[in-house]
């Protein structure tokens, strides 16, 4: 038992070094000092407080898509629409906050309300399809996530736009989710986020529905003979998990972002869904590998900056975190692999 | 802004940010040969970040900041937010904003504008002397108010010029999508367009492709490039509008220097030279037609075009 | 002596598990050599060892004397050993035809010489009077006719060495026939045989010499001559057979749960109801006998609400519940053991424990506040008194599910199942998979709830077990209630005739 | 809507249809092995950079496709890997692909062309035209004066749909996506069977993108695949896994996506975002009305391991 939970950290761990050491590789193969660019990406993502502040306000967004893959799957929902779902969110806070037209922290709360909705309406649309036609949510929720993007072109160039650019008006400044310091650009949303995952984390392992939801997403069957109703779970969690990134988009676009922009929320479902992967699907340690990510991203934003190497550098480090940790714990599953650790353990063991 | 370092030594240095590539052979490349011809004219250092996505704008610029840049150049009016943000935390570091809007500017921000729509008139000129089918297209990545104007000034230049003008006009919704590029040109061939004027990028650099494939041996449908000069990139490229960037960003960098730098709008036009006419191709535009044209241009300059 | 297979010291682990251990085995030609053991002895998987679908841990297999190291499927049928898979090995979506052909390497060229291969298939199925319709889809087709297919299936692969994994299990007593007289033509032309079963009867009837596996071990070859049922019984079960007479009670109370004239899915002879009617009485087992296949899946998911009658009418203890849903059923104190334990009784990932209280998490014992707040030592405390009075074998009550064996995955449904004292308990093949002494625990305990008081469904592919345990009998064919029998001396030919739909 | 419109709109239907087919078939020789490869874009990506470079550098269209198809194949590789030897879960590594592709596209391209700032343009595959036949009025130039891709792509489908129906091969390989086990009993090498269809998935989607560089359009740029991977992998679905299904939904998205491009020229009152969202919504529309009784290949989705009960 110890040693699979220990395997179960152990592996993504060491997947992700051998990951940066590959993406070393290619930085000095680039004749860049790779040295000197595991240095500028700490200083990026640590170097100061402000520094330390934004990876936290990046790490924002990926927390709720994130939490939101991991409530998802855990029902055996593969939700794909967390960008659709997310960007449904800071469609309606933006529109509701500019549509009310007044200013105040009351507007902020009706705001935050409607994304979540709509969140949860964007992701409830699937799971009708899928309960009701049998339709693969997979397929589906990509589809939703294309029509959600071009609604958000629709905004932002047209609807709601304002000025020069194709962009909407910003959130008034009283309207904002405020800043927990002054100085620094972490808002409250990042509180919600927590307390969220913390609440998800609570509800799957601490409560009878939370059981009940993994029973189902483990397996069906068997939950509908022990008399689950496994289409109103997974509706539910279609719902709920919609709702998670559609708060995520109105913390976000409330808080950091302020308006819809061309090329606005791109990635976040995605990597949500792998980051939770890589988490196990564990709310908790969704929020840490989320918080991971964003060291990734900011720190690496300044290693790029630093030594000049292409942009694309860190996607592929990137992408061969995701490839590595989960290759890394599929291999755990295979019979002959695990034999292997196992004795390797014994060994060390007993010596 | 900051007073200027009294030591002549020190070497300053611009960054560029860019949410496109700057080798797409539109927008990105144009924006960065401007800065590093600007850098080089009066010796500076020049780096850039491109193909970034909008999550990392703000990112990205700290860490310029950080690293102790002098000057931040982001060539583009959506990334104004984040240059507010920013340059609020930074107040030693210079930011221009290209085609920023007026009432950006404050002590450490700049806008740099060209005039669009000088750039939409000459273009309009040119397809208004030009068309023979009396059809003219326009493909916009984005709608930008500057696309925007670029197009009503585009139209009524050309219309201005011959009244039986009409214009066919689409926006692609993005800087990059080549094929679509090719697609809406296509179509607009089909409606009778013979040419064409583009302000979208690489988006632009299919519909030449596609032009040219129409054309086959003999050019007979054109596009008029921009914002660099285009002649020769493709076979159907009449003549290029040329937005000479270098020019202006030069002008922020002096200032940086100097320590004027700030609340200030540079703009570009014909008047200053910033805005201005690139070569003809001669074997399909005579030098009759070339003498309207500038004779067109010189009205224009003067306020006196279609009146 | 023409031996033409031998297995030495053959040893197949699962995990920590030894589902066969050092076994030693062999093959004469044109013989039938069957393969006695009780469920999950490792007759299976040896088989699987032979064909390549496992490898095997340690031993060696010889074929004609020579060593051979059997890599895949592929090359044991080019090696000529063909076997008809317990679970069969049919794709569904194809043609009998299709699956015939499926992976034939013998003839060259791109495309399928449909008249050709069909000739060649006809042919074969004449000589063994192997009837099939070639162009018909598995699914249309009876269990009876698929296992024909996955015999010509074997042949047509030009098999010296057949093995068929339980053939009869699925077969009606005239259908059995009929394979014995494939098999003796098959030995006529001296093709070797390997046949595996735990019936007795047909052991001695069909085979020259009988091997007997236990909990994964070879006990003993015989020469089928020279023994009885009664020392194969012996033998297989490891120790004398006590014959165990439950008492058989006779119930007059009110029914519990009655079926009046229910019908689903009519128009299937293997997975539909038609006009079933039936009652069971509190305090009484109703058993329902026949072969798998005939309509028992859809009978016991309908009566504990998995799925809905499309006609007639289910009244259970008084009330009709036709539109009920499982949670209502459950909910009016119906248990179910269902037929699959781990895709429909298990949630495999999760652990002993949670699965203890699958329906449980409701219950006040276990939550506060409607079900936010789930009190774990209570949960701890009533699973450590489970495991000590179903006697649950597990190393920890967190560990998966999935790890544990069959006996003691079904011991955890059965106290699932038990704990809430239920007024209905539906049985389905209780027992399918267990050793002797967990198939004993689970039929005395069933025999205790129904002298509690408790009515119960069982429903059972083992016609011996029914026999055994039921107050009243009736049997199933094709859909249908073909009759019913008292438990009390019942008529066994009668009821063997019925379950071939006599 | 005159004739020649019409002829127009489905000349370009069949232009945009063309590198869909490429990689609607390429999943859809996934997916009859059990494979569902949602990475399709990326190799898309990484194709599309391969086909240009090699088209760039030689000047020889055809090497382009040959060698983008085998860059579609390497990347493809490392989803056969995790998926069928470590028996993954096929759609993260599908994600994976999806991140990690592109990004070493644009990358290499950065590598090659440094930080020049001038448009690299390959020569693009020229149409070859069926002399007598192309002159047809209205089909000539749909049919017979194309690129020989185009040819090549509906012969694959017709060869894709004759495999599938009629061969031997074809046969085994549909049983492995429907039931490896029996397939495996059957003396047919399962994992052997699902790597090639990752080499063909790799290769198609590797062609498909390399067809956008050498016979769509002359330039690379990151993002040139645009979401075409995932609107094949809803064709397969909409095509119901078979060639002709396939070949007729990827027409159907050309053709809404050309109409799409048509009407925006037209009309400057509704949004083109609006127009644009006409074929995800369709598919919606379409998947909604048919359902999806037929589930395609039965064990597709899910990890193979010989030794599972
Ligand atoms: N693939 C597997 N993984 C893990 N355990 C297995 C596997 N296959 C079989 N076993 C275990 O090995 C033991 C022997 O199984 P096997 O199927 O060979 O029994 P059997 O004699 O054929 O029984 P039956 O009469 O039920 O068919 C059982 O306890 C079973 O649980
Ligand atoms: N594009 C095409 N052009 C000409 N003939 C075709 C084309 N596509 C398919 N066919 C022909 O149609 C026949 C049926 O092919 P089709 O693709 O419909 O089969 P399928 O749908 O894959 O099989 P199934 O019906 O079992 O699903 C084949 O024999 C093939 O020769
Ligand atoms: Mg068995
Ligand atoms: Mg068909």
């Amino acid at each position: 038992m110890q040693k699979t939970k220990l395997l179960n950290v152990l592996i993504p761990v060491l997947s992700i070094l051998l990951a940066f050491v590959i993406g070393m590789l290619i930085i000095l193969a680039l004749g860049k000092n790779p040295a000197e660019a595991i240095g500028y990406l700490m200083k990026g993502a640590f170097g100061s407080k402000t520094n330390l502040a934004n990876t936290v306000v990046r790490a924002m967004p990926l927390i709720f898509t994130g939490l939101s893959t991991c409530f998802a799957y855990r029902c055996g929902v593969f939700n794909l629409g967390g960008e659709g779902q997310f960007l449904a969110g800071s469609m309606a806070a933006i529109t509701v906050t500019l549509l009310i037209g007044h200013e105040g922290w009351w507007v902020t709360i009706v705001a935050v309300l409607a994304g979540t909705l709509m969140g949860g309406i964007w992701g409830l649309l699937p799971g009708i399809l899928k309960t009701w036609r049998g339709l693969n949510e997979m397929i589906t929720t990509i589809m939703f996530n294309y029509v959600a993007t071009l609604f958000m072109g629709y905004l932002y160039t047209t609807a709601l736009r304002e000025g020069s650019v194709p962009q909407t008006a910003p959130v008034p400044d009283t309207t904002k989710i405020g800043r927990i310091i002054p100085d620094l650009r972490i808002t409250w949303g990042i509180v919600v986020a927590i307390l969220l995952g913390v609440a998800i984390w609570y509800f799957l392992f601490y409560t009878s529905k939370g059981f009940q939801l993994r029973a189902v997403g483990f397996n069906p069957v068997a939950s509908s003979y022990n008399g689950l109703s496994v289409k109103r779970y997974m509706l539910t969690a279609f719902i709920v998990s919609g709702a998670i990134a559609g708060l995520g988009g109105a913390c976000d676009i409330l808080g950091t972002q302020f308006r819809l922009i061309s090329g606005y929320g791109g990635g976040y479902g995605f990597d949500g869904v792998a980051l939770a992967l890589i988490a196990q699907l564990h709310p908790l340690a969704t929020m840490a590998v989320a918080y991971f990510f964003a060291v990734l991203r900011v720190g690496s934003t300044t290693m790029q900056v630093g030594t000049g190497v292409p942009t694309s550098v860190i996607d592929i480090i990137q992408a061969l975190v995701i490839i590595f940790a989960v290759a890394g714990s599929s291999m755990m599953y295979l019979p002959k692999v695990r034999k292997f650790v196992m004795n390797l353990f014994e060994k060390k063991e007993a010596v | 802004a900051k007073e200027a370092a009294p030591a002549a030594e020190k070497t300053f240095k611009v960054a560029m940010i860019c949410d496109s590539s700057i080798s797409d052979g539109g927008w990105g490349a144009a924006c960065y040969n401007g800065m590093t011809a600007a850098a080089e004219s009066r010796g500076w250092e020049t780096a850039y970040t491109d193909a970034i996505d909008q999550s990392a704008y703000a990112d990205t610029m700290i860490s310029y900041c950080d690293l102790g840049y002098d000057m931040i150049f982001a060539p583009g009016n959506q990334y104004s937010d984040a240059v507010v943000q920013v340059a609020a935390d930074y107040p030693n570091v210079a930011f221009a904003v290209l085609n920023g809007s007026t009432e950006l500017p404050t002590a450490n921000i700049m806008s740099i504008l060209p005039n669009a729509d000088q750039i939409g008139s000459i273009a309009g000129i040119i397809a208004g002397l030009m068309s023979k089918t009396n059809v003219i297209g326009f493909i916009g990545g984005m709608e930008l108010d500057t696309t925007k104007s670029k197009l009503a000034h585009f139209t009524s230049a050309a219309q201005a010029i011959n009244p039986d003008i009409k214009v066919v006009s689409a926006y692609a919704g993005s800087f990059n999508d080549t094929a679509k590029g090719m697609e809406l040109a296509a179509s607009m061939i089909n409606e009778g367009a013979d040419v064409f004027f583009g302000d979208a990028s690489a988006v632009d650099s299919g519909a030449r492709q596609a032009i040219d494939q129409a054309n086959g041996d003999n050019v007979t449908i054109v596009d008029i490039g921009q914002p660099a000069d285009l002649l020769g990139q493709n076979p159907c490229v009449v003549s290029s509008v040329v937005t000479d960037n270098a020019a202006m960003i030069a002008i922020c960098l002096e200032k940086v220097e100097t320590g004027t730098f700030g609340n200030e709008v540079v703009f570009g036009s014909l008047e200053n030279g910033a805005v201005y006419l690139g070569k003809f191709n001669d074997a399909l535009v005579d030098a009759d037609m070339q003498t309207k044209v500038a004779d067109y241009i010189k009205q224009l300059q003067d306020g006196t075009f279609g009146n | 002596m023409n031996e033409i297979l031998r297995m030495e010291h053959i040893s197949k682990q699962f995990g920590d598990f030894y589902a066969n251990k050092d076994i030693n085995f062999d093959v004469r030609k044109g013989e039938v050599h069957t393969l006695l053991g009780e469920n999950g002895a490792g007759k299976s998987t040896l088989m699987n060892v032979l064909i390549g679908l496992y490898q095997p841990t340690e031993g060696s297999i010889y074929l004609h004397g020579e060593k051979v190291h059997i890599e895949s499927p592929a090359q044991a049928v080019r090696l000529g050993i063909g076997m008809v898979h317990q679970h069969f090995m049919l794709v569904e979506a194809m043609t009998v035809m299709q699956n015939i052909i499926l992976g034939d390497k013998r003839y060259k060229g791109l495309f399928i010489n449909h008249d050709a291969r069909r000739k060649e298939i006809l042919e074969l199925s004449w000589r063994y009077g192997l009837n099939v319709d070639l162009e018909a889809k598995i699914t249309d087709i009876s269990v009876g006719t698929q296992q024909r297919v996955e015999i010509l299936k074997a042949l047509y692969r030009g098999a010296e060495l057949l093995i068929l994994d339980e053939p009869t299990a699925v077969l009606t007593d005239i259908e059995v026939e009929g394979l014995y007289s494939v098999i003796e033509k098959l030995k006529s032309e001296g093709k070797s045989i390997i046949f595996i079963s735990h019936k007795m009867r047909e052991v001695l009837h069909v085979s020259d010499r009988v091997t007997i596996l236990r909990a994964g071990k070879t006990i003993k070859t015989l020469e089928a001559s020279e023994t009885d049922g009664k020392e194969l019984a012996n033998l297989m079960i490891g120790r004398e057979l006590v014959e165990c007479e439950y008492r058989k009670a006779e119930a007059t109370g009110e029914p519990v749960i009655e079926l009046k004239h229910v019908s689903y899915n009519k128009a299937s002879k293997h997975n539909g109801l038609n006009d079933v009617s039936l009652a069971v009485r509190c305090g009484e087992i109703l058993g329902v006998a026949g072969v798998d296949g005939n309509g028992q899946s859809q009978l016991s998911q309908i009566v504990t609400g998995v799925t809905m009658a499309e006609a007639g009418e289910v009244v259970l203890k008084g009330c009709r519940v036709s539109h009920m849903t499982a949670a209502d059923f459950i909910e009016k104190n119906v248990s179910h053991i269902p037929e699959d334990r781990n895709r429909m009784g298990l949630v495999g990932n999760m652990t002993v424990e949670e699965n203890l209280l699958l329906k449980s998490t409701q219950n006040c014992a276990f939550c506060d506040a409607n079900g936010w707040h789930l009190k774990k030592k209570a949960m701890r405390a009533y699973a450590e008194t489970m495991r000590a009075k179903y006697d649950i074998r597990c190393q920890s009550m967190e560990q998966e599910i999935r790890s544990l064996s069959g006996g003691n995955q079904q011991k955890v449904i059965l106290a699932r199942e038990l704990e809430a004292s239920p007024d209905l308990l539906v049985a389905v093949h209780p027992t399918r998979g267990l050793d002797i002494g967990a198939t004993r625990y689970v039929r005395d305990t069933m025999i205790e709830a129904r002298d509690k008081g408790c009515a119960v469904l069982l429903i059972s592919a083992d016609f011996d077990e029914v026999l055994q345990m039921s107050d009243r009998i009736i049997v199933m064919f094709e859909g249908k209630v073909m009759g019913e029998y008292s438990g009390k001396n019942p008529p066994i030919q009668a009821i063997s005739l019925a379950m071939a739909g006599k | 809507m005159n004739w020649n419109l019409l002829s127009e709109v489905l000349i370009s239907a069949v232009r945009m249809a063309t590198p869909l087919l490429f990689v609607a078939l390429a999943e859809l020789y996934s997916e009859r092995a059990g494979l569902v490869n949602i990475g399709l874009d990326g190799i898309m990506a990484f194709g599309s950079l391969v086909g240009f470079l090699v088209c760039f550098w030689t000047g020889n269209p055809f090497l382009g496709v040959l060698c983008g198809a085998l860059g579609g194949v390497l990347v493809n590789m490392v989803y056969a890997f995790c998926t069928v030897t470590l028996a993954g879960q096929q759609i993260v590594y599908g994600m994976a692909l999806n991140i990690f592709a592109p990004a070493l596209a644009s990358f290499i391209y950065r590598v090659v062309f440094g930080v020049s700032s001038t448009l690299a343009q390959a020569t693009l595959m020229k149409t070859v035209s069926i002399p007598v036949l192309k002159d047809v009025p209205f089909l000539g130039k749909l049919l017979f004066d194309q690129t020989p891709m185009v040819y090549g792509v509906y012969l694959l489908v017709i060869v894709t749909a004759i495999y599938f129906n009629r061969t031997k091969s074809g046969l085994n390989y549909k049983a492995v996506g429907e039931y490896p086990k029996a397939a495996e009993t059957m003396g047919i090498n399962v994992v052997l069977h699902k790597y090639i269809a990752c080499i063909l998935c790799g290769f198609l989607a590797g062609m498909g993108g390399a067809y956008l560089t050498t016979c769509y359009v002359n330039t690379y740029s990151d993002g040139i695949v645009a979401g075409r991977g995932f609107i094949a992998l809803a064709a397969v679905i909409f095509g119901r896994w078979s060639a002709s299904g396939v070949l007729l939904a990827c027409l159907l998205f050309g053709f809404f996506d050309a109409m799409q491009l048509r009407l925006q020229v037209g009309t400057d009152l509704i949004p083109y975002q609006l127009f644009q969202m006409i074929p995800y919504v369709m598919t919606l529309i379409a998947l909604t009305i048919f359902g999806s009784k037929i589930a395609g290949p039965k064990s597709k989705g899910k990890p193979y391991y010989r030794e599972e009960r």
